[in-house]
């Protein structure tokens, strides 16, 4: 069961990948991402992340892409000429010699086998956004602050730039 | 239950699909699209290894990425659309200005 | 302080006062100078009679350099050489300062020109005075300063200037050779002071130098010969032997009274004073000696073959001021030093008398030089011919002129001085006949026949009358010299100045003469010198054709000597056009082409290299993320495959 | 000793430096060009002044670094403020505070854009010029002799003539190639020498032979291209040419100073065996740099480049006098070092009053001044003549005792060297020749003879090149002490024995 949900999953994420590359129209590669997004966070299920499912849902799907496909329509830019770069045969042998090589190095890899779940006395087992919440608010208070501010960059940039005001030389 | 190896193998190869597409595409709206796949391609390899290794702390590590592709996302698109503005294409070989 | 300071001290003050201030003077510069000159002058005269009686008078004025061992002093010498130069050096000098008031009246130059002769004067003053080497270097460059600032005082036109640099550059290279030689002295004796080099000159007369050392030569030299030589090269730029002496005749392009002062009387004699100075280290050596002695024998008949067909009064005097310099030189190198500067001293006068007669011949002739555009002057200009008589019976070695004894001296020394001796003596008496000659041809040309000038054709711009008696400040300087020519040899010889002169040498002087020649040897050199003058008479008093037909006769030997046996052209075809021409093309091709080549070669690499690398800079982000990707990958197949 | 409660050292590099600062305001003022001038003239002189105290507090008995002044700098390199003077650098920082009126002076008529920045750059690159010669820190030298070059980049760039980008990169990069062989020198000195900058401390020390004659070949390039030797020259008439006439003055005076300046501070005492040993090649360079000028000069038709390659000709000398290895030479050096700056600056100056009169450095524009200009051509004929090298003005004494020196260690080098002395009174003599004496034709131009500047700018020069012509032992027994000390570094380490040729 968890080998064919793997496999499901994992193929229409490869595949919507591709498809986001491959389309020629930025709506379209849009749209594939989304799907990838969803399948990314269906393999976030199996492997016991809930919460960070939840976020990919919600962030990615639901605030990033949307505002993608905000831009994609608001420049409305028609896609002319090539639509790959000079440069593409080259990226493409480059890709397959990589993918060589990865494979070569997984095949090549020893990974740990899965270690057993360690038993904690007393203390009843939390769920995965239980105990995101408590590492992020403890051990990683601090960068989570910092990620804020990041934000608040972000946004702050966002606008200005967006605003248009700024004159280029 | 699946090996450890085959959510690496997944992960490369969405990372490989990801470059390329960064590599290859003339619309920037696509390439910031491809790096989104690149950033993904990482966070499902932290998830994996989490699960795996009882590491929670990749899950936050997940949490931050997240955000800050939210954050690229958003100086990103302001990025190009400064650029339309100015050039009148999102084609990426269009901005070369910096060069003499 | 003593009195002997004021000696030197007075004319520097008088060239600081006319220097500094020359734009207030307006033509009054005589004013400071001269009644200085002539104070300076007195106390000459009270230190030639102090040396007399006493002892020689040492002064150090001040520490100068020290470095190290290395310790030079400013300081005032005067022994019995000294105080009797000084004598003749302050006597001309004041005598020209005079002179200058009425020749160079109305110059625009006036006062500076008082200035430079007060300098002048102060320089040669130091040099006679001077105790050690340097010092006499330092003052033996700097009358040569003096010389080039005077002989440039007419710097508009172009012969002067030209003439000063000729005149400076010369003196240059012999005082290369002078310098070298100092150094020398001070690297072999470890001192410049002149008795500490005497004192300690036995101790190295058998030293020997290798002067190829640096190129693996093995050739030994006598390091006092080699001394002797590097000083000597010196005198010859100085006092204008062959082959340095082309600079003197064209110094003639200086106003007539540095002529005089400078260039016949005192600075070109400095010279013989110093190898009279240094006697102990040429008698040390026999090879310098002779070099010496032949260098001064053919400058003096070669400059006297020049002077023959000369027709610029001055150049003529010129002439044979070399030649006379070629006998002192001569005299020197034979040894009989205190005849050398027996002829130094009358010879100063007379020829100080001989440029400043020449001058008032020139002054009353608005400027013309040219002695076939004189004659006739005797009826104008009495006094200087007078006076001009006396010089060149003198010049020619008449008896009782002062000449006579000197030059006499000069020949019997010769004579005596063993088998080459007689080679320099036939070679004296010839110079001495061609110099009657020439002495005469230029008083007879001048002074006498018909006139070769048209009224009023050279006085543009000046009075416009004919040619007049110059004022008394010219004449009388005239006169007094004309008294020094008629009585300095006689009273030379009658004091034994040889002797008295002796005292200030290491070495004495033979004193026993052998009596046997004496007599015949003088009825010789008298009767070449009236023969040459009864050869002038006949073919220059008179209008005659004989000159013109010898000319023509002898044309090579004429065009030898009226082109001063083509020096001058020599030089220019194997010094200076070389030279300049090696100048420029080195800066043009090796230091423009090949250095600044390379420099600006490697520049221009970089700049190419660079503008092809450059594009691999294309300003397409992919590309360069497609490299850095390229790049990774590459490095992880080296960690896979070749660990 | 302290100059207004600061230690003097200090005060004399930072008060140009400070004082510059100051000037900034005036760069947007309208019409205080004058003002300017004046604040600047003020500054070097009470700079000036400041430095005549180390004349009065020194002692020349002893060959310590005096006023000495020493803070930790940056920790974790060991990099110290250290400042100290001996009488070497002594006569050196006396003649650059000297000069550095007389470049204002010089500049009141050429110069009239950009007034303010001029001065500035002027002030800043004094403080950073006597900065070089009183760092006792290599690090600190290395920072004051990199910052000169700034300033010195702007003044011939901006204020230049016509050609001066060229002149100005090609000075800029030639040099700074040259440096940066000397910061691996020092680099390496650090660790070799026990992890200190500290200069006095690294002469102490004994170095290996092989690192030796490294370091000594780095510091070679460094200095070789600032006195400039022979090959490394081509800069230097370049930018004396595009320089306005306060930039050559500083070049010509102060700047090739500091190659010769460090051969004497750092290579010999540091290296004295690789010093022997490069002898015989230092001594080739500089003979033909002597010669080589001297024939550069004689081709000249510019006053400017004629003027600049006989710099290259009297630095010739400097080398050589630096290293013959006796007290004479290297006495004769610092001497030369001295009367070149003196006369050589002179010279500048008036080719600078020259030029701006006529905009013309070109000898066939000139003849016959002396005519109209009297006052000035007495001038230029007397430092002319101190250039050639007359007895009785400066330059002599230092030539004479250089080939004294040199004649002691070989006598066939000295011969060599004198026959430059002979070119030099060719060149100055053509350049007399060309300018000053023959028949002055009017031009388009007029020539008044000089103004109060102008005065105020040679007069001094005029004064101090017949001083240390007359007593040179007033700068020489400031020298005894320390060069002493010098020959004794250098001695004890090596054996002269192999250099006393001739004999």
């Amino acid at each position: 069961m968890e080998i064919l949900s793997f496999v499901y999953f994992g193929g229409a994420i490869l595949l919507s990948a591709l498809m986001v590359v491959i389309f020629k129209n930025p709506l379209y590669s849009a749209m594939s991402l989304l799907s990838m997004f969803a399948h990314v966070a269906g393999l976030y299920v199996i492997l016991e992340a809930e919460f960070l499912a939840g976020v990919q849902l919600l962030v990615y799907a639901g605030a990033i892409l949307v505002l993608y496909i905000f831009v994609v329509m608001l420049l409305n830019v028609q896609t002319q000429g090539r639509v790959l770069q000079k440069q593409a045969p080259v990226v493409f042998g480059a890709a397959v010699v990589a993918a060589v090589e990865v494979a070569f190095l997984i095949s090549r890899s020893h990974f740990y086998p899965e270690l057993p779940p360690v038993p904690q006395p007393g203390v009843p087992p939390l769920g995965n956004t239980e105990m995101i919440g408590m590492v992020l608010y403890t051990k990683y208070l601090f960068p989570f602050e910092i990620a804020s501010l990041v934000l608040l960059i972000a946004l702050v940039g966002a606008i200005v730039m967006a605003k248009g005001k700024l004159k280029f030389r | 239950m699946v090996p450890l190896s085959w959510y690496v193998g997944l992960s490369s190869a969405l990372f490989l699909v990801g470059l390329v597409g960064v590599l290859v595409r003339r619309n920037t709206l696509v390439v910031l699209l491809c790096i989104e796949i690149m950033l993904n391609a990482v966070n499902v390899n932290f998830v994996a290894f989490s699960k795996y290794q009882h590491v929670i702390d990749a899950q936050i590590l997940v949490f931050f990425v997240i955000t800050v592709a939210a954050a690229e996302v958003a100086i990103g698109l302001g990025i190009i659309i400064s650029l339309f503005r100015l050039k009148g294409s999102v084609n990426i070989d269009d901005f070369n200005i910096l060069k003499l | 302080m003593s009195f002997y300071v004021l000696i030197p001290l007075l004319p520097l003050i008088g060239f600081l006062i006319t220097g500094i201030f020359w734009p207030y003077f307006k033509g009054k510069g005589h004013i400071v100078t001269v009644p200085l000159m002539i104070a300076s002058w007195v106390l000459s005269l009270r230190a030639f009679s102090e040396t007399m009686s006493g002892p020689s008078v040492h002064l150090k004025l001040f520490d100068w350099i020290d470095s190290g061992s290395f310790h030079v002093a400013i300081s005032l010498m005067v022994d019995h050489l000294t105080a009797i130069m000084l004598v003749m050096v302050t006597t001309v000098s004041t005598l020209v300062h005079i002179y200058t008031v009425g020749y160079m009246k109305d110059d625009s130059g006036y006062d500076r020109f008082f200035a430079y002769i007060s300098l002048f004067t102060f320089s040669m003053i130091m040099l006679l005075m001077s105790d050690n080497l340097l010092e006499l270097f330092v003052f033996w460059e700097a009358v040569g300063f003096c010389s080039y600032i005077l002989i440039v005082h007419w710097y508009e036109r172009k012969p002067s200037w030209v003439a000063a640099n000729k005149a400076f550059i010369m003196n240059r290279i012999g005082d290369f050779g002078f310098m070298l030689g100092i150094l020398l002295v001070y690297v072999v004796f470890g001192t410049l002071n002149y008795s500490e080099i005497f004192q300690k000159l036995p101790a190295h007369i058998h030293d020997s130098i290798n002067l190829w050392s640096a190129f693996n030569g093995t050739t030994h030299y006598s390091v006092i010969t080699v001394i002797a030589l590097l000083l000597f090269v010196g005198a010859v730029g100085k006092s204008a032997q062959l082959p340095l002496h082309p600079w003197l005749p064209d110094a003639m392009e200086g106003p007539t009274p540095i002529s005089a002062l400078i260039h016949a009387a005192t600075m070109v004699t400095a010279g013989i004073f110093m190898i009279v100075r240094l006697n102990p280290i040429y008698n040390a050596s026999a090879v310098a000696m002779s070099v010496v002695a032949w260098t001064g024998a053919l400058t003096a008949v070669v400059a006297a073959t020049i002077a023959l067909t000369q027709r610029d009064i001055k150049k003529i005097v010129a002439y044979s001021t070399m030649s006379q310099l070629g006998y002192m030189v001569m005299a020197c190198g034979i040894g009989a030093y205190g005849a050398g500067i027996f002829h130094l001293l009358t010879h100063g006068f007379f020829k100080a008398l001989l440029f400043l007669g020449a001058g008032s011949v020139i002054h009353s002739m608005s400027g013309e030089q040219d002695i076939f555009r004189m004659g006739g002057l005797s009826r104008a200009m009495k006094i200087t011919f007078a006076t001009m008589m006396i010089g060149s019976l003198a010049l020619s070695g008449i008896p009782p002129f002062a000449g006579f004894y000197s030059k006499d001296l000069i020949l019997s020394e010769a004579f005596q001085s063993g088998p080459t001796g007689h080679i320099f003596w036939m070679i004296g008496v010839l110079t001495a006949m061609l110099t009657a000659f020439y002495t005469f041809r230029l008083v007879f040309v001048v002074f006498l026949g018909k006139e070769n000038f048209s009224e009023g054709e050279h006085h543009h711009g000046h009075e416009g009358h004919a040619p007049h008696e110059s004022p008394l400040v010219m004449t009388f300087p005239l006169i007094f010299l004309s008294f020094m020519a008629l009585t300095a040899g006689w009273a030379g010889n009658h004091y034994d100045i040889v002797g008295f002169l002796s005292q200030s040498m290491t070495v004495p002087h033979p004193t026993a003469r052998p009596e046997l020649s004496e007599d015949s040897l003088k009825a010789i050199s008298v009767i070449v010198g009236l023969v040459g003058i009864l050869l002038a008479y006949f073919l220059y008093a008179k209008p005659s054709t004989v000159p013109q037909r010898m000319a023509h006769q002898f044309k090579r030997l004429y065009s030898l000597s009226l082109n001063k046996w083509f020096f001058d052209e020599f030089y220019d075809l194997v010094f200076v056009k070389p030279t300049i021409f090696l100048s420029f093309l080195l800066w043009k091709e090796v230091d423009k082409g090949v250095i600044d080549g390379i420099v600006n070669g490697v520049a221009e690499f970089c700049q190419t290299s660079a503008a092809s690398l450059r594009r691999l800079q294309t300003g397409q982000l992919q590309n360069y993320a497609l490299v850095m990707a390229i790049g990774l990958f590459g490095m992880v197949s080296v960690f896979l495959f070749i660990r | 000793m302290t100059f207004l409660s600061i230690p003097i050292l200090t005060f004399l590099i930072f008060f140009p430096i400070v004082g510059g600062i100051f000037l900034l305001p005036f760069m947007k003022m309208k019409n205080s060009d004058t003002t300017v001038k004046w604040v600047a003239v003020g500054i070097t002189v009470i700079e000036f002044i400041a430095s005549l105290t180390l004349l009065i507090g020194g002692n020349p008995g002893t060959f310590q670094m005096q006023f000495a002044e020493d803070h930790l700098w940056i920790p974790f390199a060991n990099i110290h403020y250290t400042l100290g003077i001996d009488g070497i650098s002594l006569v050196l920082i006396i003649m650059t505070t000297l000069l550095m009126p007389m470049c204002i002076f010089t500049s009141w008529v050429g110069i009239n854009k950009r007034v303010t920045e001029f001065m500035i750059a002027i002030l800043v690159l004094e403080g950073a010029m006597i900065g070089v010669f009183a760092a006792m820190d290599f690090i600190l030298f290395y920072v004051f002799w990199e910052a000169m070059l700034i300033p010195m980049f702007l003044i011939i760039g901006v204020w230049g003539g016509p050609n001066r980008i060229y002149a100005t990169i090609k000075f800029f990069l030639y040099t700074l190639a040259g440096s940066l062989f000397l910061l691996l020198a020092i680099i390496s000195l650090y660790f070799e020498g026990g992890h200190t900058f500290n200069i006095v401390s690294l002469m102490g020390q004994h170095y290996s032979p092989i690192f030796q004659d490294f370091a000594f070949v780095a510091l070679f390039l460094a200095f070789a291209v600032k006195v400039p030797m022979f090959p490394f020259h081509t800069w230097l008439p370049d930018a004396h040419v595009e320089a306005p006439t306060a930039g050559s003055v500083i070049l010509a005076s102060v700047m090739l100073k500091m190659g010769a300046y460090g051969f004497i501070r750092f290579s010999l005492p540091m290296f004295p065996k690789a010093s022997v040993f490069f002898t015989g090649f230092i001594f080739a360079l500089s003979l033909i740099g002597i010669i080589w000028g001297a024939m550069m000069a004689l081709a000249q038709e510019d006053m400017k480049k004629l003027i600049a390659y006989s710099s290259v000709s009297h630095m010739g000398f400097v080398t050589l006098g630096i290293f013959v290895f006796n007290a004479q030479g290297v006495e004769g050096a610092i001497l030369q070092m001295i009367n070149h700056g003196v006369t050589t600056g002179a010279l500048f100056l008036c080719v600078g009053v020259l030029y701006d009169r006529t905009h013309s450095r070109l000898l066939s524009d000139y003849g016959g001044i002396a005519k109209v200009m009297p006052v000035f051509s007495t001038m230029l004929v007397i430092f002319s003549l101190s250039s050639l090298g007359l007895p009785g003005l400066n330059s002599f004494v230092g030539e004479f005792l250089v080939l004294l020196g040199a004649f002691r260690a070989n006598a066939a080098v000295g011969v060599i060297a004198a026959i430059g002395i002979i070119l030099a009174a060719l060149y100055m003599l053509y350049l007399l020749s060309k300018v000053v004496w023959g028949k002055y034709e009017p031009r388009s131009w007029a020539l008044p003879d000089m103004n109060r500047y102008e005065w105020a700018s040679l007069l001094p020069l005029l004064v101090i090149v017949v001083w240390l012509g007359v007593q040179p032992n007033a700068l020489l027994s400031m020298l005894h002490v320390s060069v002493t000390h010098l020959l004794g570094q250098v001695s004890s380490a090596s054996p002269l024995a192999s250099l006393s040729g001739g004999f």
